[in-house]
């Protein structure tokens, strides 16, 4: 799998694709359900998007671009029978992940703190709804990344069989791909 | 047959028949008593009589579902059960402690039966489903761990398939959340946001992953293909059921004084669990196209592929058209819940009980692999009759329900409740008619079991074609 | 290693691509820029960072057949409701 | 290349995939409980008057209410909604007054509650719980209208 020729399949584990299709779908319907939501309530949505921090989203943007691409590179390593390199590109792709936790958890200690939770308005039911809801996606994701790194690790990958990274990165590009949509529609469009 | 313990679920099975008989013998009385209001007042008022045809359904399914462990339990594991004699033994407890339970609800007043069984003590009583007395609830216990330890030890015994370990996972499932039934706080917002724990996670959740390793075991017998294959999907079916239904019970929480939120939890996840439905159908039908041999048990892959298509319709469907929440605001508690009710219970766990005996019956009384083909021509009938009255039915039910939607919320004058009773009486009489022609399709069902056992056993025709 | 390389370089000027993107849509968003120029601005910018996902990271872009356009199908999707729901109140 | 779609990926989700929800159910689970309080009208179970509703949802229970009505829209539909009797009624003693006036050989034709022959402080106990479930603030106020 090393040349640019065309695959009927998309990379990883065909059961991964049906998931993420799964996914998507409940995403796609939470996004949804928020943009019209906003529509009858645009005052509301209006006024409380201005409490989130930008900065910390953009941080977080940034840390989840980051994150895959470094595991574009961790893929990229095991193609050419690189294990180490993978590795190594995979552990860094987890410290992006769990700055992206640090800081989504220093934003809901903030929220906690002023008492807001799911039932505080309609706005923050589904600010935080979306957000927690693709927080865990985060934590599972690392868990599997973690998984697929150690493996690697051990050597369980090679130039021939890599299907594992391919999956555990498919499933990261993911979540990644999700935060892309939600990051402007929650923190900026208005 | 290949292991002699299987035979203790002819027991089962038998059971699960006769009562699901009387499940429907009081499902025609509750009927009437739509039509006739005072038809058998006071003898049997409307509440016990559907206490008897609720509970017989689940305790009929409970018999099955066992039954149908104890029979693929030992042939998936290729090892015979580690004890038989508790399986036995077990089934003359339940049946008797079920059959006590009944009579009771039937020969004394309800509040009298509280007062005898020391209701007081740990009350429980009089919440819809789980109407049993307490002591009742601890015999069930009692019997669902025995069974788990009889069927878990012989799976660790013998060879673990997948098909045995999601049979284990979801009795096992079953069994923890019952214990919920034993929760019943004054607090009547957390009553029902647990109740729906043992209701929701059982129906929606864990028997499914029974019905799927039901199913998964009569396509692999019966079409030859690859047990990898159907392995895979099982597993891929059974993750989106519970992906989709663990937070769907949050349609569950939308009136009932819970937060806001399950609207919107409730709404979007629950309208996701037609998929694993639609998932099921789609691969039954796929693996009895791609079979690599004809099985001369033609009444079983009917009856799975009935499953297969009913489950989706009744539970994915009928499901479906009244999730959201903002339907489900004009819906909740009308006869459309009871025509949803209807078609999902009979959709996915009646017609995989039945799938079941069906195939493994002809074994179990001594045949090779199937009946004679006059006794199958009767099931099928069997088959056809109870399926279509169970659509009409629901259709009924569905036309009952829209009615009372519209008449008591949605019209600008909503009328009450027991007017709106009067003016939708004409479903109910059509309901009752199907009602009757269920019966028969059930008489003539077991009529089958009795007819063309001197004649030889149905066999495969003609090869198999590759599509 | 030209083929890793081959694969690498494009993924590494789409994560370039990626990020400048993400700091318009942060100026916007800082600046608490409103209307349907500046939130349309910013879901396309969200739609064509998807869609370079899907492609290089993902790698649908070496796929051919239904599976090429999940994504991007899915984007569409969500693209077009999400628009109908802002234009007016924007 | 042939596609992977193995047996092993699809546990892995399956075992995954379960946890995940489970836990978010959990996660759910614990925030209705800190919403609960605003809603549930647990004041009214305290003090005497509280045993007075635990009773009552005895006497609810004992007699299988839930058997013909529903109660927020959870029962049989065979009798009417009983979360709101109390706005519908306007009074426990109008309550009390129903259910202690049943026919004890039902009404011919129609549909009759049967008469449960319940004492004074049973009739009140039941009154009181029927006062404290409709004092339940559901979602948009549900029943959508006083009919149920």
């Amino acid at each position: 799998m090393t040349g640019m020729e065309k695959n009927r399949w998309p990379p990883g584990d065909l059961v991964i694709w049906i998931f993420i299709m799964a996914e998507l779908l409940v995403f796609g319907v939470f996004f949804t359900a928020y943009a019209f939501t906003r529509a009858h309530n645009v005052e509301l949505f209006d006024t409380y998007q201005l409490t989130l921090d930008r900065n910390a989203a953009l941080i977080n943007t940034l840390a989840l671009i980051t994150s895959s691409y470094f595991v574009v590179r961790a893929v990229a390593d095991i193609r050419a029978d690189d294990s180490r390199g993978c590795f190594r590109w995979l552990l860094a792709a987890l410290g992006m992940g769990l700055l992206f936790l640090v800081v989504k958890g220093l934003e809901y200690k903030h929220h906690f703190s002023l008492g807001i939770d799911l039932s505080t308005n309609t706005f923050y039911m589904f600010y935080l709804s979306l957000t927690f809801f693709h927080f865990l996606h985060v934590v599972l994701g690392m868990v599997i990344l973690l998984a697929v790194a150690l493996k690697a690790r051990k050597g369980g990958y090679s130039a021939a069989e890599h299907t594992g990274v391919e999956t555990g990165a498919s499933y990261w590009h993911m979540v990644d791909l999700v935060w892309m949509i939600l990051f402007p529609l929650v923190y900026v469009m208005r | 047959m290949k292991y002699k313990s299987q035979k203790v679920a002819k027991l089962y099975f038998i059971a699960a028949i006769g009562l699901f008989v009387g499940q429907i013998l009081f499902g025609l009385i509750i009927g009437a008593q739509y039509i006739w209001g005072d038809f058998l007042f006071p003898e049997i008022p409307f509440n016990v009589a559907r206490m008897v045809h609720t509970n017989l359904l689940i305790v009929w399914l409970l018999f099955g579902f066992m039954g149908a462990a104890y029979y693929l339990v030992p042939e998936e594991a290729e090892t015979d059960l580690v004890m038989p004699w508790l399986a036995n033994l077990m089934f003359w407890i339940f049946l008797t402690a079920g059959a006590a339970t009944i009579l009771g609800y039937l020969l004394v007043p309800y509040a009298q039966l509280a007062e005898l069984t020391k209701n007081e003590l740990l009350p429980t009583m009089g919440r819809e489903f789980l109407e049993q007395p307490t002591i009742t609830k601890i015999g069930i216990v009692i019997v669902a761990l025995s069974f788990l330890a009889n069927i878990g030890l012989t799976i660790l015994k013998g060879r673990k398939t997948v098909i045995n370990l999601v049979l284990l996972m979801g009795m096992t499932g079953l069994a923890v959340f019952f214990l919920f039934a034993f929760y019943n706080p004054v607090n009547v917002v957390l009553d029902k946001y647990y109740w729906w724990w043992v209701v929701h996670l059982w129906v929606e959740g864990v028997w499914e992953l029974i019905l799927g390793s039901i199913l998964a075991f009569i396509l692999i017998k019966t079409t030859g293909v690859d047990r990898e294959v159907i392995e895979k999907w099982l597993y891929v079916i059974i993750a989106m059921v519970l992906i989709t239904g663990i937070i769907g019970t949050g349609h569950h929480y939308y009136w009932i004084g819970t937060p806001a939120f399950w609207q919107w939890w409730g709404s979007i996840f629950s309208a996701m669990e037609p998929i694993p439905f639609f998932m099921m159908t789609v691969f039954a039908f796929n693996m009895v196209n791609k079979r690599r041999r004809n099985h001369p048990n033609k009444a079983a892959v009917l009856w799975a592929l009935g499953t297969a298509v009913m489950a989706f319709l009744g539970a994915g469907v009928w499901g479906f058209l009244h999730t959201l929440s903002p339907v489900n605001y004009y819906t909740h508690g009308t006869q459309i819940t009871a025509a949803h009710g209807h078609m999902a219970f009979y959709g996915a766990y009646v017609m995989i009980v039945l799938a079941m005996i069906s195939y493994a019956m002809p074994m179990l009384r001594g045949r090779e692999a199937a009946n004679s083909t006059k006794s199958q021509v009767l099931e099928m009938w069997g088959f056809w009759l109870m399926t279509i009255s169970i659509v009409f039915i629901t259709l009924f039910l569905t036309g009952a329900g829209i009615l009372q939607v519209y008449l008591q919320r949605f019209a600008d004058n909503p009328m009450p409740f027991m007017v709106v009773q009067e003016k939708i009486q004409l479903f109910y009489a059509l309901r009752e008619i199907a009602g009757f022609i269920f019966l028969s399709g059930l008489l003539i069902y077991i009529v089958s079991f009795f007819v063309g056992s001197k004649e030889p056993e149905a066999t495969i025709e003609g090869e198999v074609v590759p599509t | 290693m030209t083929t890793k390389k081959m694969f690498l370089r494009p993924c590494t000027w789409v994560y370039l691509f990626l990020l400048s993107l993400t700091f318009v849509t942060w100026f916007i968003g800082v600046n608490n820029l409103s209307g349907r120029a500046f939130a349309f601005t910013v879901l396309g910018f969200a739609l064509i960072k998807g869609q370079l996902i899907g492609d290089y990271f993902m790698g649908l872009k070496q796929v051919a057949g239904p599976w090429r356009w999940v994504i991007f199908v899915w984007l569409l999707l969500i693209g077009s409701l999400i628009t109908a729901a802002f234009w007016k109140t924007l | 290349m042939a596609q992977a779609f193995t047996k092993a990926m699809a546990r892995n989700i399956f075992y995954g995939g379960t946890a995940f929800f489970f836990l978010l159910f959990l996660a759910l689970t614990f925030q209705t409980h800190s919403a609960l309080p605003e809603l549930d009208n647990r004041n009214a179970l305290t003090g005497p008057q509280g045993e007075m509703i635990a009773k009552g949802k005895q006497v609810w229970e004992e007699n299988d209410c839930i058997g013909c009505h529903t109660l927020l829209g959870e029962g049989a539909y065979f009798a009417p909604e009983l979360g709101n009797v109390y706005k519908r009624f306007g009074s426990t003693d109008a309550i009390k007054g129903f259910i202690a006036s049943r026919p004890k050989d039902g009404v011919p034709g129609r549909r009759s509650m049967p008469q449960f022959n319940l004492s004074e402080e049973e009739l009140t106990a039941i009154a009181e719980f029927l006062k404290y479930v409709s004092e339940i603030k559901t979602a948009r106020n549900w029943p959508p209208n006083t009919q149920g």
